[in-house]
């Protein structure tokens, strides 16, 4: 029973994360039907400006804010403009190859710039291990599960409580719609490619002082938002979240309960069930199609 | 005689919504039947029940006798019934020719023996005349997709002859269409009438069209057929005239 | 437009056979890469390009081929009953996930075909017993058919250059037949295709099938050419790669996977001068082709050739107002 | 046209590449290693040793008067690449070839130089490589069909050990490694209670933690890859896995893993074949070296890399000339101790299948660093 728990718990917060990064991920689909095969860097990539900063001097906050600044500036108004904007208008799948090779650049740079090696990263919190009903939990993991679900919250708020928030939504549900009511369409898709930036600079930070940072782990994480986001709802962002923390529970308990060697597989039978039976997703809305 | 194409007690329903409510008629042998009424009265969500498209809740569909309710689109066409859509529907990747012979080619042999045979199925010729028929000779290796929305709609219509159908359903074949179009198009459909023998069920907007083409006219309202008869009749008919201004 | 088309795939063949004489065994072993990539390409191409079906499964069955291949060969089955026996069973399994394609399209299908992929790859690494596990399968023999060993670089390229041609024949013969239509109204309007009594299930299946199977085919000279196979090289990686010949090259272009597969082959390649920073460059030119030319290079290659004829020769009656038309 | 326009410029390229020219003044010894990929970090690790050794000896004036012309290839860690750029650098004659690490890979370029007749220097573990009688392999570092009965000693004598719990990373290195400790278990008759796969570059190991708790064994054998070791203490720590001993081989007792795993690897201890930290004053001054060249601390496969030059170095001398063939029969049953060749490091032995024999240590993290507890001799000895 405790190692029960102790596997929900863990796969909360590594759920979280998934959310965190799902939740970006959606975001870019809806307002743009961007399929960001690069999303996965876009997370292990600020950990190194942070890390950068940090050698170039800067005390650990500011090199957080630093990186936070350098990722909205480059894994969110750069890719907007330079990649994806000039290739909105020529379907889904160029920019999916383009979003591929960036993610390639993305690793490579990394890997030359800084080095192939992993690299230790400072965690927010002292790593103090709390128990309860014989499970244990750090801190961290508790600061990644609070300040991931309070992000995602503080987002909810701005898309459904906020006028920005509800144009953004027309913008996602009807972009023509929307620029008739006249709502700045453009400027509605860049924000949310700054906000997936900002959520990726946080996951970011969140995950590395437990995964380290290297230049290779984005690839996991990718796929992993992909699954989150599929099985939650893709076109929603609490959608996004549960299916992070299916995720997360899901592979540990398999992991524990079914097959190691398999592990992988499970969530990927799910997926493919998922998207068999209830396309939308399991809590996401269905598309209307016309016929 | 059974009639070509009989429609009984047919309803779908979207949601709360009826579109189509309790509709009944019958198609006779080489009659133009014309379908009017007010947009969102069920004409096409009535076409696309009784061709597969959508599967009615309520009624039943008869081909020649044979019910086709539940069958699949492309079965019901091999029933040599055709049809066209409201809005266009060719394949602008595609040769004028080669959307009729795709058009056709469906109806030669099986899958497989369409594999080995020959490039255009042995369609050419018909193709070839086809397009002469609509008078789309200078365009024949053009895209259809850089064609006119005028000649597309001709391209359109020529599709839905390809298979040499006996029952021909048209969903607004004049929609959008310039006037000089229009008389062409019209001239086209009883040219083709006339030779084939075939019949036809028409929607339309275009009242003068109608009224030039068809036989025998429908008008639907709300989803229910509110009367029938000829071009002649239907024009004093008060709750037509009713159904259309009072919206 | 037909015949400068027909001069360049002649040059291009020409260019194809005689490469050989002017290559050292390494450029010869590429060149042998480019014609298995190309082949399973030219598969992706059909089930993608033509027939609209987004599939990133390709590599799956690139590799699904070439275990089969290599498990008949150590079983001592001859070379072509072990090569015809991928494609079928490619075929197959091919058919079988085109099933949700008839439920669901676009990204749906591509992360249905993506977790394909990535459950192949778990099976060929845990399945021991069969596939050899992370240890692979090595020793595979180069073919010999008909007395004529394929070992030998030039020879074995002269094989798969071979195999290419057959399928690239069997593929343009079905694509210029009425199927091939049929698999681009697929594409472009199931709707309409189904009113006009297009199978669109049948149709989709086969794209599918027959795209996979020739997928597998790949695989079975990939194996050969390689000589050892291991789990790792038909992860999503090779899928990813496949789609970005497919896109690269030119979506629905026939000789698109050609280009395509020649760009992800030599691109790199004659990159690698650069040391360190290679991929980097190679990605950054394939964002900047894809910006440039998002219909891939045949796409650009048709823009410049109808331009420049257009200037040369009076506008298509086509462009004209439909009034004029007699 | 254009089309074949592209061709043209694109086979030109390769053309071009396929033969760099290289003058009589230097010697080509060329590495193949994986450079970009899940291998990167042993890969570079490795290329930077080879480096420094190429630099030193270059700026001594080179082998046999010859400076050493290195050029790098990146195989991507894949197979199919490695034996298309081992081709491509047989195509250029080379002395000698360097690398790969990955076994995968090595198994399949091995068919190639064996077939050139060239001699491979390489960096895999797997058991396999050198028993397919191939005389032109050479490890630069324990096959595991040494290393781990020197680990399986270690649990049962050392720890006195009836139970172990096994989890091991799921590829190339891991599994054979995994698959050769399962055999020396069942020779000691110690039990092995759990047998735990795991992913290349898994992040959370809290149910493998789980697992190896309930499993209670006397013993926890770790064989995974540097990252993964760190992340595997930090999680078996935090769930107050502290009383029984983690074991592992060279990987878990790394200057890497005591670094990212801040303090959770205290206390684990193992076999380590190749350390910086070895007590021997010649490893420590080139942990130096290595760490001024390239500011960061190498791993094994960097003394992997760095010794691999001055093996092919002594072999050259000892011959006087430069010649493949002849090198085998040199360097079958060699042994090179530091008085002949001080940057040999430490004495080793190379067998008639190209498998090494050196000293090796145990070793244990005693606050925040590797400290040697017991030399083991060489197995010749």
């Amino acid at each position: 029973m405790a190692s029960f728990i102790q596997l929900l718990v863990s796969g909360l917060a590594t759920g979280a994360i998934y959310a965190l990064i799902a939740v970006g991920f959606t975001l870019l689909w809806q307002t743009s039907q961007t399929i960001n095969f690069a999303q996965g860097e876009f997370v292990m990539v600020p950990a190194f400006f942070i890390l950068e900063a940090m050698y170039l001097g800067a005390p650990f906050w500011l090199a957080i804010l630093i990186g936070i600044a350098l990722s909205v500036l480059l894994i969110g108004l750069a890719f907007k403009l330079i990649i994806v904007d000039p290739m909105l208008k020529h379907g889904v799948l160029p920019l999916v190859i383009s979003t591929i090779a960036l993610s390639l650049f993305m690793k490579e740079m990394v890997k030359n710039l800084y080095s192939s090696n992993a690299q230790p990263f400072p965690a927010l919190a002292p790593p103090i291990d709390l128990h309860f009903f014989g499970a244990v939990i750090s801190t961290q993991s508790l600061v990644v599960l609070a300040v991931a679900i309070s992000a995602v919250v503080a987002l909810h708020l701005l898309l459904h409580k906020t006028r920005l928030g509800r144009s953004m939504q027309a913008t996602a549900q009807n972009p023509t719609l929307a620029r008739i009511l006249g709502i700045p369409v453009r400027r509605m898709v860049l924000y949310t490619f700054l906000i997936n930036a900002v959520l990726c600079a946080i996951a970011s930070i969140l995950i590395s002082p437990i995964y380290l940072a290297k230049f290779i782990n984005g690839e996991t994480l990718g796929v992993a938002a992909f699954l989150a986001a599929i099985i939650g709802g893709f076109n929603q962002v609490r959608g996004a979240i549960f299916g992070g923390f299916i995720l997360g529970i899901l592979d540990n308990l398999s992991a524990a309960y079914l097959s190691s060697t398999y592990r992988g597989a499970f969530p990927l039978l799910i997926l493919i069930a998922v998207i068999m039976w209830r396309p939308q997703g399991l809590l996401g809305r269905v598309e209307e199609r016309t016929v | 005689m059974t009639a070509v194409l009989a429609v009984s007690n047919l309803s779908k329903y979207f949601g709360g919504i009826t579109a189509v409510d309790d509709v009944s008629f019958e198609v006779r042998d080489g009659e133009i039947l014309g379908i009017i009424g007010p947009n969102g009265s069920g004409k096409s969500t009535l076409f696309n029940c009784v061709l597969g498209q959508l599967t009615p809740n309520e009624g039943e569909v008869r081909v020649d006798g044979r019910v086709t309710t539940g069958m699949r689109p492309c079965d019901i066409n091999r029933l040599r019934v055709s049809r066209t859509f409201q809005l266009l529907q060719v394949f602008p990747q595609l040769s004028v020719r080669d959307n009729l012979v795709l058009a056709g080619q469906e109806h030669q042999g099986s899958m497989y023996t369409r594999l080995i045979g020959r490039a255009d199925a042995g369609l050419g010729e018909a193709a070839g005349q086809m397009i002469e028929f609509f008078r789309l000779s200078h365009l024949a290796d053009e895209m259809a997709g850089l064609l006119s929305y005028g000649q597309q709609k001709l391209l359109d219509a020529a599709m839905a002859f390809m298979a040499g159908p006996r029952l021909v359903l048209l969903d607004e074949p004049a929609g959008g269409v310039n006037l000089t179009m229009l008389g062409h198009l019209r001239e086209r459909l009883q040219a083709y009438h006339a030779e084939k023998k075939a019949t036809f069920v028409v929607i339309e907007h275009q009242m003068e069209f109608v009224m030039a083409l068809c036989t025998r006219v429908l008008v639907l309202a709300e989803g229910r057929v509110i009367a029938e008869g000829t071009p002649h009749d239907i024009r004093r008919d008060p709750k037509v005239i009713e159904a259309y201004l009072g919206h | 437009m037909k015949r400068l088309a027909v001069i360049a795939v002649a040059v291009g063949a020409a260019f194809a056979i005689v490469v050989p004489l002017f290559l050292k065994p390494y450029g010869i072993y590429l060149s042998s890469t480019w014609a298995v990539l190309t082949i399973a390409a030219m598969g992706l191409n059909l089930t993608l390009g033509y027939a609209g079906q987004v599939s990133l499964a390709q590599g799956a069955f690139v590799g699904i081929g070439a275990y089969t291949t290599a498990l008949l060969m150590h079983a001592g089955v001859p070379y072509p009953i072990a090569f015809i026996a991928a494609g079928l069973v490619c075929f197959s399994i091919g058919w079988v996930l085109g099933y949700p394609a008839l439920r669901v399209q676009h990204h749906y299908l591509a992360f249905v075909t993506l977790a394909f992929t990535t459950l192949v790859f778990l099976v060929l690494r845990n399945e021991e017993w069969l596939t050899g596990g992370t240890y692979g399968l090595s020793g595979i023999p180069r073919p010999v058919l008909f007395g004529w060993s394929t070992n030998g670089p030039v020879r074995f390229y002269y094989f798969s250059l071979g195999v290419l041609t057959v399928l690239a024949t069997g593929t343009w013969w079905m694509l210029r037949s009425p199927w091939g239509r049929a698999f681009i109204a697929l594409r472009e309007n199931p709707i309409r295709a189904l009113s006009l009594g297009l199978d669109t299930r049948r149709y989709t299946l086969m794209a599918f099938a027959i795209g996979s199977s020739i997928g597998g085919l790949s695989g079975a000279v990939f194996a050969p050419l390689v000589q050892y196979i291991e789990p790792l090289s038909f992860a999503l990686n090779l899928s990813l790669n496949l789609l970005l010949m497919v896109i690269v090259g030119g979506s629905g272009y026939f000789f698109g996977p050609f280009i395509g597969a020649l760009v992800a082959v030599l691109l790199p390649e004659w990159l690698r001068f650069i040391e360190g920073y290679y991929l980097v460059f190679y990605a950054v030119m394939v964002m900047v082709m894809m910006a440039f030319c998002p219909t891939g290079i045949l796409g650009l290659v048709e823009r410049i050739v109808k331009a420049v004829s257009v200037k040369r020769s009076p506008p298509q009656p086509a462009l004209q107002p439909e009034g004029t038309s007699p | 046209m254009r089309r074949v326009g592209i061709i043209a410029t694109f086979i030109a390229a390769g053309l071009g590449l396929a033969s760099p020219a290289h003058s009589q003044s230097t010697v080509y010894m060329p590495a193949v290693l994986e450079e970009s990929g899940p291998g990167a970090v042993s890969g570079t690790n490795f290329r930077d040793g080879l480096k420094l050794a190429v630099e030193e000896i270059n700026a001594k004036g080179g082998i046999l008067g010859k400076k050493i012309d290195m050029p790098v290839f990146d195989s991507q860690s894949e197979a199919g690449v490695s034996r298309g750029l081992i081709q491509k650098v047989l195509d250029n004659k080379p002395y000698v070839v360097f690398g790969p690490v990955y076994s995968g890979s090595v198994l399949v370029d091995m068919q190639l130089t064996q077939a050139a007749e060239i001699p491979e220097i390489v960096g895999g573990e797997a058991a396999t490589i050198t028993m397919k009688g191939d005389p032109y392999v050479f490890r630069t570092s324990f096959g595991q069909q040494f290393s781990m009965p020197k680990i399986a000693n270690y649990i049962r004598d050392g720890l006195k050990a009836k139970t172990v719990a096994l989890i091991w990373v799921n590829s190339d290195f891991g599994k054979p490694g995994r698959d050769n400790f399962l055999k020396e278990m069942a020779n000691d008759n110690i039990k092995v209670i759990a047998d735990i796969s795991t992913e290349l570059g898994q992040t959370d190991f809290s149910a493998d933690v789980i697992k190896v708790k309930a499993a209670n064994a006397d013993v926890i054998f770790a064989y995974v890859n540097e990252e993964e070791s760190a992340r595997f203490l930090k999680e078996a720590r935090k769930q107050g896995i502290t009383k029984t001993p983690i074991v592992g081989e060279t990987t878990l007792l790394s200057q890497k893993v005591i670094e990212l795993s801040g303090g959770a690897s205290e206390g684990t201890m193992g076999h380590v074949a190749l350390t910086v930290d070895a007590p021997v004053p010649a490893v420590q001054a080139f942990a130096e070296r290595f760490k001024k060249r390239f500011n960061y601390i190498c791993d094994h496969n960097g003394i992997k890399g760095y010794t691999a030059v001055y093996f092919v170095k002594y072999v050259a001398e000892k011959m006087g000339k430069f010649d493949s063939k002849g090198f085998i029969d040199v360097a079958h049953g060699l042994t090179i101790t530091p008085k002949d060749e001080p940057n040999i490091l430490m004495e080793v032995t190379w067998d008639k299948n190209g498998d090494i024999d050196r000293e090796s240590f145990l070793g244990e993290v005693v606050d925040g660093k590797q400290k040697i507890v017991k030399i083991l001799p060489k197995l010749g000895k």
